[in-house]
């Protein structure tokens, strides 16, 4: 592999920045839909990330599934209720309890980053492309019972938002 | 457009009692202590007067009776027969058993209360908050008494016969005179104290366009700009009143639209065109005047036409005092 | 360096990518102004009205008219707008549109490049407009919009779910049919789909999988029936009320870009595309034809079904697609499964699915002739002599409707 | 978040209960200039997410003191101004307000001015329930098919209007005592014809709107109103009838010449959007019969006024409520003559005006786009709501 910076590394580096920016973005922004936008650049850098690992279906899935319903639904509760209009308590009384949660939480990533020996594959192409099939082999097949008991997650999940939601509903 | 005499005030011919089986004799029987007097009206419909008090429970029984069952209140207004006080006339139709039937009750002119009958029909809501910002009836128990159909802080009556048509031509809503009182022009005009008879004299010689002299012409079109200038000053100053938050009802706001006085009715057709500027007699509000004097009655135009112009004049000039004191006493000064 | 050819010429793979997205970018601007013109024309037929005739012969430079008109007008923003989602809304609603010209098949060789994960990507990037959307509603500070927008997420986010179920239904079968031994992952791409498709088109294989297309793609693009969001008469334009100028322009230009690409998509999957006749035996000439026509008889039903319908409220708008269109779409993914599990033929997945397909339109039929019940009746006229006190009682009704 | 209204009136905060899942209510001003207003008319909806909590109808901008104008011009005079209330219907309220004079008066209309009124008249309900059905397509959503499709009828028979009395919208061609000249020649001919062009347009209008699920899914149960509701408020009209009332004044209090006609009055049974829909278009049926009936009989020749009309006409004093089956409803005018040229008061009871009174409760507690299409099936022409 020649040693020069070769174009993914380039576009690594841009989408690190970019996700970089708008994760501080999404923490820092005083107005709360501005930190939702920040979130979506931060996911699609997420899913720029995917893409040079040639991993298209978990960058075209994670697209599919944060960029356009998970905000969407997140931009939806903010729109309806005021929680826009109220400044968020950034520096409010909690704030040392904050930090202390926060470098706690850097010093286990950064010990969890140190402890792993990264294996760099020899090239970059030899990473095969990852057929659709195989994928699908590989979920229904190995992977079935963690895929089963996400779906019953999801549909409990799902359960209790409709519970949640139809109290308001019974007097119309 | 003054108000005419009042109206001959012979009884109806006796003729047009209503036949014996009408509807006038069902009410006697249902509510033999009321006292009814019924009328044949033109249309063939039977009309019951009654005393004001008794007209909430006349409409109320008239509803439930089951040989009555009245239950569309068709329309409801009032009818203002200046000396004679005001007439409030209920419509009523029973669709059921297809009759009709129209009660009406005479109430004093000035200040006259009645009972709501909302909690009975519906439709009495919008149609009593009309009646008392046309009228100036007062309806008790009236869920939400506010105007409908005026503005909310105007408190002159329009479909009283006191309150006089002002002439289409002055300008809409702008109260020229009153802002010649407020805002007084700055260098004092020396126009001569012109009395409305006065100016009824002016009038004869007063040229037609055509024949004025191009400089006259120009002098009157300089006066005209100015006189519309000011007016629109006056909107403006009334805007920026009222964007400033609008001072309570009875609070010093400019003076109701009286409309100014209307150029003395010279029976020769005036050219409608010439916007007479007749400068108008200074007024003081004198102290609320005693209650609304006899109005002479107008001749007819045929007999004497100086006596009528005189006639009316009179009759502008009371009536405006009227307004002026109705106002005054409305704003408890 | 991967060569690749593009008319002959064998020049570096980004190049020849730059060179066909400046095809598509030509292309969808073309077809832009067409589709505006289109629209107004058969509107108007369908309303008994001529359409644009003053400009150009037949009125053919009318969208030109309208565009220059969008270019001279002010781009009006609202003071309390907010400066940065009002500004980027219209890019974020237009890209995600364009990005997904990537993967369509206009013939067998005319596309930008043929993703193996076509479908997946088509859906991926579809679903990021409806953030442009959300953004221009909350921008613009109005409530109209606000309510325009809140409508638009709710119909996105409950219209797509069905859609995808069903392409996953369509991969399906697309699937069973593509694979070379046991491995199908071609199925994922558009153009193997419409290759697949010489001889039947999937409508026949996957009919309620067509009609759910046909809904969830007229929910998705907000054409009446289910246009609450920009409804003029409650919402008087919704999210886009406050937009004026090239700003506005850039919507419009999105919708009908949305509209056309759209439209390109289902002929592809379920209309057989460039192929279904015989398109990939005849050769290029014939493929153009083929997808010109079917991309034109979908517009027309789009454009008719914006004549011909009044909207849906919103709620039903929503009870439409989660408790009709959802469970039509699960039962069909799981008949076809199970179908196509246990070896059955193409022709049985065919019927299972347009049996789905009556039963939804039956079901459909029968609330709505259930909700509507019979009509007024009429009452004999008897005209009662008006002052009679003692009336008849009022005359007895006979039943009768008209 | 303290609202000011352009009058001034502050609307107090909407109240925020502090529920996580509580959405704020809004308050939304279907405007004076709105779409849906069909004219100048306001109202404030209180709405909590789409469902509307609240509403307050602002009307008075058409006000124009029509009743006072009335009192200072003679009775032949202020026949202007009832071309201008209910301007969809100008035929009908001019009738009304003629037949007023006439009875007030004693004037005795010859037979064939009779029969030319009512034909136009007809002919005017139809024009006015054409207009509806056009404007209520907007309002549920067909972009619009429905308003091209209705106006084309109309065109047909405001070009009969026209070649009658020169005008298509304020005729101003009543008299009190009969009609202000001849109808053309080929007037039977011409109406023939347009009722056929016209029996087309309905089955158009039929077709498109009646079965279509979605217009069926918008307009059932809503803005639903019960007989009793209705009475109390004052409604007549189409809308009484949808709500299963068959109080018709054409047969329950025959003026003019309907009791020589045969026809029937459709009448509704749930009151809802869509029976009113229904009424309206089954009513366009039944003036279709009248009209064919009516221009059979129609003697061909002989006055359209009578021989003795008084110059100036001052008829003795006395009251009359005069009150005809508009397209919207029961117009009356309450007419007091006081023996002088001018009448001494006029009061014109406006169908619109009550109808419009009833909209608070068929709003509360419903969706916006259904108080929009509540708003729009009431059919107000805001010039008749203010006078």
């Amino acid at each position: 592999m020649e040693d020069g910076v070769t174009a993914t590394q380039v576009v690594f580096w841009i989408l690190a920045v970019v996700m970089l920016i708008s994760a501080i973005g999404v923490v820092t922004v005083g107005n709360i839909v501005y930190a939702a936008l920040f979130f979506i650049a931060s996911l699609a850098g997420v899913a720029g990330i995917y893409l040079i690992l040639t991993v298209e279906f978990i960058a075209l899935v994670q697209l599919l599934i944060y960029g356009s319903a998970v905000v969407i639904l997140i931009l939806f509760a903010l729109m309806l209720t005021r929680a826009r209009e109220r400044p968020q308590a950034l520096f409010g009384r909690s704030r040392p309890l904050g930090i202390a949660a926060a470098l706690g939480l850097l010093a286990a990533l950064i010990g969890g980053i140190v402890a792993t020996t990264w294996t760099t594959p020899e090239s970059s192409s030899a990473i095969q492309p990852v057929g659709l099939q195989a994928i699908g082999d590989a979920i229904f097949t190995i992977w079935i019972v963690p895929f089963i008991i996400v779906g019953v997650l999801l549909s409990i999940a799902l359960d209790g938002a409709i519970m949640l939601a139809s109290p308001d509903e019974d007097d119309n | 457009m003054t108000s005419r005499r009042t109206p001959a005030a012979p009884e109806e011919p006796p003729s047009n009692e209503p036949p014996p089986g009408s509807i006038a004799d069902v009410y006697r029987e249902v509510m033999p202590l009321v006292g009814f007097e019924a009328e044949m009206t033109k249309g063939d419909d039977v009309a019951l007067t009654i005393p004001a008090d008794s007209i909430h429970e006349v409409i109320e029984r008239g509803r439930e009776d089951e040989r009555l069952q009245m239950n569309l209140l068709r329309n409801q207004t009032a009818v203002d027969w200046e000396e004679r006080g005001l007439e409030i006339v209920y419509h009523l139709y029973s669709i059921p058993l297809r009759q009709a039937v129209t009660i009406k009750s005479w109430l004093p002119s000035e200040g006259a209360i009645v009972e709501s009958i909302t909690d009975i029909y519906e439709m009495a809501n919008w149609a009593e908050r009309e009646c008392r910002e046309m009228f100036g009836i007062e309806f008790i128990g009236h869920p939400d008494p506010r105007n409908l159909l005026l503005d909310e802080d105007i408190d002159i009556h329009p479909l009283r016969k006191s309150h006089p048509l002002a002439p289409i031509e002055t300008e809409q809503g702008v109260d020229v005179e009153f802002f010649t009182k407020q805002h007084p022009p700055p260098e004092p005009a020396e126009e001569e104290e012109a009395a409305p008879d006065a100016a009824a004299a002016a009038a004869p010689e007063r040229k037609r366009v055509e024949d004025m002299t191009e400089e006259e012409r120009e002098e009157r079109r300089a006066e005209q700009a100015e006189r519309v200038a000011r007016a629109r000053e006056l909107a403006a100053v009334r805007r920026a009143e009222r964007l400033a938050g609008a001072p309570p009802a009875g609070g010093p706001r400019p003076e109701g639209a009286a409309p100014p006085p209307p150029p003395a009715a010279a029976p020769a057709a005036a050219s409608a065109a010439e916007a007479a500027p007749a400068s108008a007699p200074a007024q003081d509000d004198r102290p609320p005047a005693p209650p609304p004097p006899e109005l002479p009655s107008i001749p007819d135009a045929e007999e004497d036409p100086e006596g009528r112009a005189a006639a009316q004049a009179e009759r502008v000039r009371l009536g405006r005092e009227l307004a002026a004191a109705r106002r005054a006493q409305l704003r408890g000064d | 360096m991967v060569l690749s050819e593009f008319a002959g010429v064998s020049m570096p793979d980004w190049i020849d990518a730059l060179l066909r997205i400046m095809f598509i970018v030509a292309l969808m601007t073309i077809m832009a102004f067409a589709l505006i013109y289109l629209e107004r024309k058969i509107l108007a037929r369908f309303q008994a009205r001529v359409g644009p005739t003053r400009t150009g012969p037949i009125g053919t430079l009318q969208s030109i008219a309208d565009a220059l008109k969008l270019i001279t007008k002010e781009d009006v923003r609202p003071i309390t707008a907010d400066r940065w989602a009002f500004e980027l809304a219209p890019y974020m609603a237009f890209v995600p549109v364009f990005l997904v010209f990537v993967p369509m098949p206009f013939t067998e060789t005319w596309f930008v490049r043929d993703l193996n994960l076509g479908l997946l990507f088509v859906f991926g990037v579809l679903g990021l407009n409806i953030v442009g959307v959300v953004m221009a509603a909350w921008g613009s500070d109005n409530k109209y919009a606000l309510l325009g927008g809140v409508r638009a997420a709710a119909q996105a986010i409950s219209y797509e779910i069905p859609m995808l179920l069903i392409v996953v239904a369509l991969v399906m079968v697309a699937a069973g049919r593509l694979a070379v031994d046991g491995d199908a992952s071609a199925a994922g791409s558009i153009n193997a789909i419409v290759g697949d498709q010489t001889t039947t088109p999937y409508i026949l294989l996957q009919p309620l999988g067509f009609f759910i297309f046909i809904v969830g793609m007229l929910a998705e693009l907000h054409r009446p029936p289910f246009d609450m969001p920009i409804a003029e008469s409650e919402v008087v334009g919704g999210y886009f009320v406050e937009y004026s100028g090239m700003r506005w322009g850039m919507f419009f230009l999105a919708e009908y870009t949305a509209l056309f690409l759209l439209v390109v998509l289902a002929s592809s999957l379920f209309l057989g595309g460039w192929n279904w006749p015989f398109g990939a035996d005849v050769g290029l000439g014939l493929q153009i034809v083929l997808t010109f026509v079917k991309t034109s008889v979908l517009i027309v039903l789009v454009i008719g079904s914006r004549a011909l319908f009044p909207r849906l409220r919103i709620d039903q708008l929503m009870a439409f697609s989660w408790k009709v269109l959802l469970p039509f779409s699960i039962v069909q993914v799981i008949a076809n499964g199970i179908i196509l599990a246990y070896g059955g033929a193409d022709w049985v997945v065919g019927l299972v699915s347009f049996a789905l397909l009556a039963a939804l339109g039956g079901l459909v039929f029968y609330i709505m002739r259930r909700k509507q019940g019979e009509g007024t009746r009429t009452v004999q006229t008897t005209p009662a002599t008006p002052r009679v006190i003692t009336a008849p009682e009022v005359t007895p009704v006979e039943a009768g409707g008209d | 978040m303290v609202q000011q209204t352009f009058e001034g009136e502050v609307l107090t905060e909407p109240v925020v209960v502090e529920r996580e899942f509580e959405t704020v209510d809004m308050n939304i001003n279907i405007g004076p200039q709105h779409p849906a207003t069909h004219g100048v008319f306001r109202m404030v909806l209180t709405v909590d997410g789409e469902i509307v909590k609240d509403a307050i109808p602002y009307i008075g901008y058409m006000h124009r003191g029509g009743e006072k104008l009335s009192e200072n011009l003679d009775y032949r005079g202020a026949l202007g101004y009832q071309d201008r209330t209910d301007y969809l219907a100008a035929f009908n309220s001019e009738w009304v307000y003629v037949n007023a004079v006439e009875r007030l008066a004693g004037i005795e209309i010859p037979e064939r001015a009779e029969y030319v009124r009512l034909i136009l008249a007809e002919f005017n309900r139809l024009l006015s329930h054409f207009m509806f059905m056009g404007a209520f397509g907007t309002d549920v959503g067909y972009f619009g098919t429905a308003f091209t499709w209705t106006f084309k009828e109309r065109e047909r028979i405001q070009d009969l209007f026209e070649a009658v009395c020169g005008d298509r919208i304020m005729y101003n061609y009543f008299r009190v005592g009969g009609l202000a000249w001849e109808p053309h020649e080929t007037f039977i001919e011409d109406s023939h014809w347009v009722l056929d062009q016209v029996e087309v347009g309905i089955t158009d209008v039929d077709e498109l709107m009646t079965n279509n699920e979605v217009f069926v899914a918008r307009c059932r149960d809503v803005g639903a109103m019960t007989a009793d509701e209705a009475i109390s408020f004052g409604v007549t009209g189409p809308m009484l009838r949808a709500s299963g009332v068959p109080f018709d004044l054409r047969v329950d209090e025959p003026y003019s010449i309907y009791d020589r006609f045969h026809w029937e009055i459709p009448v509704g049974e749930r009151g809802d959007v869509y029976d009113r829909y229904l009424v309206r278009l089954e009513e366009m049926r039944q003036s279709v019969t009248i009209l064919r009936q009516a221009l059979d009989q129609m003697p061909t020749s002989g006055p359209i006024e009578p021989e003795r009309m008084p110059a100036r006409l001052r008829p003795p004093p006395g009251e009359i409520y005069m009150r005809q089956e508009n397209p919207r409803g029961e117009y009356g005018i309450y007419m007091v003559s006081d023996g002088t040229d001018k009448p001494w008061r006029v009061k014109m009871r406006s169908p619109c005006f009550h109808n419009l009174s009833s909209l608070k409760p068929q709003v509360i507690n419903a969706y916006l786009a259904d108080a929009v299409v509540a708003l729009g099936s009431i059919d107000i022409v805001l010039c008749e709501v203010d006078r």
